[in-house]
């Protein structure tokens, strides 16, 4: 729900999405070093494998957006990891688009750069249970802040847009409630089994 | 779900383009499908894009499938333009009416992102990725965005597999979906696992690689020149585009 | 119709290749049951099929009395037919030991404590409650195996179906094994390369060959041969 | 100094457990060494530092006439002793059969078409050439440890490490193997569980425990036992 696809914006936003997007990937390029090509690209193949699993939900299946799962492993590299992982989902799958390349990758990828960096020495340095409790706040607000994202993109690209964005963002209230809950095990998950996997952004 | 049936198996001749002539064709004719403003226009880029599908011989089947896949975002919007936007009432029910601008609007958005789905997946899809990294580096990606974009594409699948199995491993014993914490928490060690997973695998391959003697960077293949097809091709398709916005704005 | 499982001309294509092409066989109460066959011959796949993991292109599943086709029909199947996977990697998903053998149990319905409970009792019968705190992912090979088999014997189930069990178990383990499998008294398929354990356990084997399970025999005769022994030196010292 | 490979008081601790607690050997030339162990006794830790890949905390391992300890000590140590993981998902990376046995000749030096051409001829040696244009991924387990087999023999190593070879295997598959290892001109170790195996190959074998390898001794003595064989049913009919 969060990959608008090409034929929706208007140019300016998908201008001024695109030049904020490519200044974000290089700033998460510069931090990465050659020796972390391979760990980055790794974690980002199995965030990228995990957003394409539908889970079942009682009656209906949702995919997780992962941003604050993002941010808080990867840091600012999250966005060349996104890059990649939406190019490659817009190309192979059709999700998303080409134009809409830049503007998806802020959506999805800024509130985790910015909520992840915060949290992430939080939660490197809490127990399992606290920090699990800052991991699914952290996604939660991530997903929220996507879904507000996405319908800011919606409304600035044309007026007549504005009550369906408006709508859009009650549907991402379900998804906060799961993504928060799932973050927050995952987390829990990792600090128990292998907490180095945490301490990269921290 | 592979489109890549035809073009990059058989002696195809969108094979024999270069990767770095597919990727522009496919953007100049994305954007010239998201600038059309009239209906004549929307209309003339679907049936381009369709002809460009028909040329790469995908899969249509495949094809179909995946549009009704990109049609969920647009759902939304489909539904809540002819109920919000102003206009005159074409239907009314109940307390909503559907409006005849939102309808046209909400036609002219299924053209347009139809129009550029199909010819991404005419010319793109059907691109081994791994070609699709190196046409995108010679054209001036960064070196380590590509770096990143081929591992994920070596690796995105092996996780998906991975993470089938433990899906399996969980219903084997029994697990069964349902909208509760439980549910979440099991989601959330599976979320986990396959992280850690992918870390300790990516820690494994390196040994791996390392026992066998790897010590280098992988090889990159030096890029050679556009023929002349590629460029005709490019050049044809640039002059229909031409021809499509030209009847756009007439129109 | 009184067979626990039975399957009728199971016929299973993957990537278009036929891989097992009209399996019929049927597994009654009690039986242990043998599956032996060269690498690749399709064993692992026709295990995963009897409990819906794998899709069957043709044929039909009949299991604990109800034919069994969609994804649903096996739901319980699955609570009653457990499945040992043959690499132990992809069955653990849970942080601990103790949690992952609970989980069967907990979707069984028992509630946290009940579960924990078994899953502690089942560790401790199989001599493994050392293991219960630590993390599945820091075991050594046999020891993520031994937790495995401990995860599915925690679902009491009516029926075992056990990929390769002992592999890259020690003697001792094996041993310890082999003597729950016997004394249990439910009926179980195993699949395996290992020809003295399989002789130990089943009742009756079945030979997969040619993407078909053919009738094989066991048939045992005294046998004289040179039987290398090793000790640690100190034992003869 | 004249053994391939000898280590003296090599302590390896790993998330604060001692795993190994000060372990000496040596292996010669042509010798065939079998290293036995409970599951968890530290057998695949120990081979994996013998080759660097596990970092040991004290202690110190001589390979091939030098002392090794940093990292780059071990790089010519890899190319020449052969390490087969106990996890054969672990070892394969490249997207199919024939590219992942080629992967270490290309790496020794040969040009794309020696390496292929090895590759092939080593696959061919194991009776694996079906498998040569097959993606790594879809391989049943056996042949999964049949290529990694196949890889690490294409490097034409000086030792071979092998944790659990037979894992998985077949009967004729084994049979395969322990005539090439038996005939193979070079020293190995061999950590398994499998002793019928082990006494067919092994010259000398040590036991792991308490992190300590110790002297086992192999003896041999004609046995008396019922033993089972399975056939398919028509062989008889
Ligand atoms: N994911 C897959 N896609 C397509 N074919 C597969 C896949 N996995 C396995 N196969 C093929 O299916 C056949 C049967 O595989 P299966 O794993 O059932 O064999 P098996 O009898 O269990 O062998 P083993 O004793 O080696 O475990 C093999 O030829 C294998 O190559
Ligand atoms: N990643 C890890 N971190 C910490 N401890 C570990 C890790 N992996 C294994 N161990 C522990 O180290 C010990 C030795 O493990 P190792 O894998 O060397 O045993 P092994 O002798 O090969 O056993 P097996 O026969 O079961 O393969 C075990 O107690 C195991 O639990
Ligand atoms: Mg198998
Ligand atoms: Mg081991």
């Amino acid at each position: 729900m969060a990959h608008i696809p090409d034929g929706v914006l208007s140019f300016p936003v998908l201008v001024g999405g695109g030049a904020l997007a490519a200044g974000a990937v290089a700033l998460g390029l510069k931090k990465i070093g050659d020796e972390d090509i391979p760990r980055t690209a790794i974690l980002s193949a199995g965030f990228f494998a995990l957003s394409l699993f539908a889970l079942p939900v009682g009656p209906s299946s949702v995919h997780l957006l992962l941003g604050g799962l993002m941010g808080i492993v990867l840091g600012t590299a999250i966005f060349p990891a996104v890059c990649v992982a939406l190019l490659l989902q817009a190309v192979m799958f059709g999700f998303g688009g080409l134009t809409t390349l830049g503007v998806n990758i802020l959506n999805i990828a800024l509130p985790g750069a910015i909520i992840g960096s915060l949290v992430a020495p939080l939660i490197y340095r809490a127990t399992p249970a606290r920090a699990a409790l800052i991991a699914g706040v952290a996604s939660a607000l991530c997903v929220g802040l996507t879904g507000l994202m996405v319908a800011a993109a919606l409304a600035l690209s044309s007026a007549d847009y504005m009550l369906s964005a408006r709508v859009m963002i009650a549907t991402y209230i379900p998804l906060m409630l799961i993504e928060g809950f799932v973050g927050g095990f995952c987390i829990s998950f990792v600090k128990r089994v292998k907490p180095e996997l945490l301490a990269g952004a921290a | 779900m592979s489109l890549l049936r035809a073009t990059d198996t058989h002696e195809h001749f969108l094979a024999r383009l270069d990767p770095r002539s597919r990727i522009i064709s496919s953007l100049l004719a994305v954007l010239a499908a998201v600038a059309m403003t009239s209906l004549t226009g929307q209309i003339a880029m679907v049936v381009a894009a369709l002809a460009l599908a028909a040329i790469a011989d995908v899969d249509w089947r495949a094809m179909l499938h995946r549009l009704a896949h990109v049609e969920g975002f647009m759902i939304v919007l489909l539904i809540l333009l002819p109920l919000t936007m102003p206009g005159r009432a074409l239907i009314a029910l109940g307390p909503f009416a559907l409006s005849d601008a939102g309808l046209m609007r909400a036609i002219s958005i299924v053209l347009k992102v139809n129009a550029a789905v199909i010819t991404t997946m005419a010319l793109l899809a059907t691109l081994e990725p791994v070609r699709l990294g190196r046409g995108l580096a010679s054209l001036g990606l960064p070196a380590r965005l590509m770096h990143l974009l081929l591992f994920l594409v070596r690796y995105q699948s092996l996780f998906r597999e991975e993470g089938a199995r433990l899906m399996e491993a969980m219903r084997a014993r029994g697990f069964r979906p349902h909208a509760n914490l439980r549910t979440f928490r099991a989601y959330g060690n599976f979320t986990g696992m396959l992280l850690v997973r992918s870390m300790e695998r990516a820690e494994r391959v390196e040994e791996s690689m390392r026992c066998r003697g790897f010590s280098g960077k992988f090889p990159l293949r030096a890029t050679r020149a556009l023929s002349a097809l590629d460029i005709a091709f490019t050049l044809l398709l640039a002059l229909i585009l031409t021809g499509i916005i030209l009847l756009d704005r007439l129109a | 119709m009184t067979h626990l499982i039975e399957t009728h001309d199971l016929v299973i294509e993957r990537d278009g290749t036929r891989i097992l092409d009209g399996v019929s066989m049927h597994l009654d109460k009690a039986e242990k049951l043998a599956i032996i066959g060269s690498n690749g011959a399709g064993k692992t796949t026709f295990l995963r099929a009897l409990i819906g993991l794998q899709k069957a292109t043709a044929g039909r599943i009949h299991a604990f009395g109800h034919d069994r086709r969609a994804e649903k029909d096996f739901h319980d199947v699955r609570l009653r037919a457990a499945y040992l996977f043959q690499d132990a990697d992809d069955q653990l998903f849970c942080p601990s030991v103790v949690e992952d053998v609970a989980f069967g149990p907990l979707n069984q319905g028992l509630s946290e404590d009940e579960a924990m409970d078994k899953a502690r009792a089942t560790l401790a019968r199989l001599g493994l409650s050392a293991l219960a705190p630590r993390v599945t992912r820091k075991l050594s090979g046999g020891e993520k195996r031994l937790v495995c088999l401990a995860a599915i014997l925690a679902m009491e189930p009516d029926v075992l179906l056990l990929d390769e069990p002992t592999n890259s178990l020690d003697s001792q383990h094996v041993e310890k094994l082999v003597e729950i499998l016997k004394n249990l008294d439910i009926a179980l398929i195993m699949v395996s390369h290992d020809r003295p354990v399989l002789d130990r356990i089943a009742t009756r084997a079945l030979l997969m060959k040619d993407g078909r399970l053919e009738h094989a025999v066991l048939h045992r005769h005294p046998h004289m041969h040179e039987h290398v022994h090793i000790h640690a030196d100190h034992d003869h010292a």
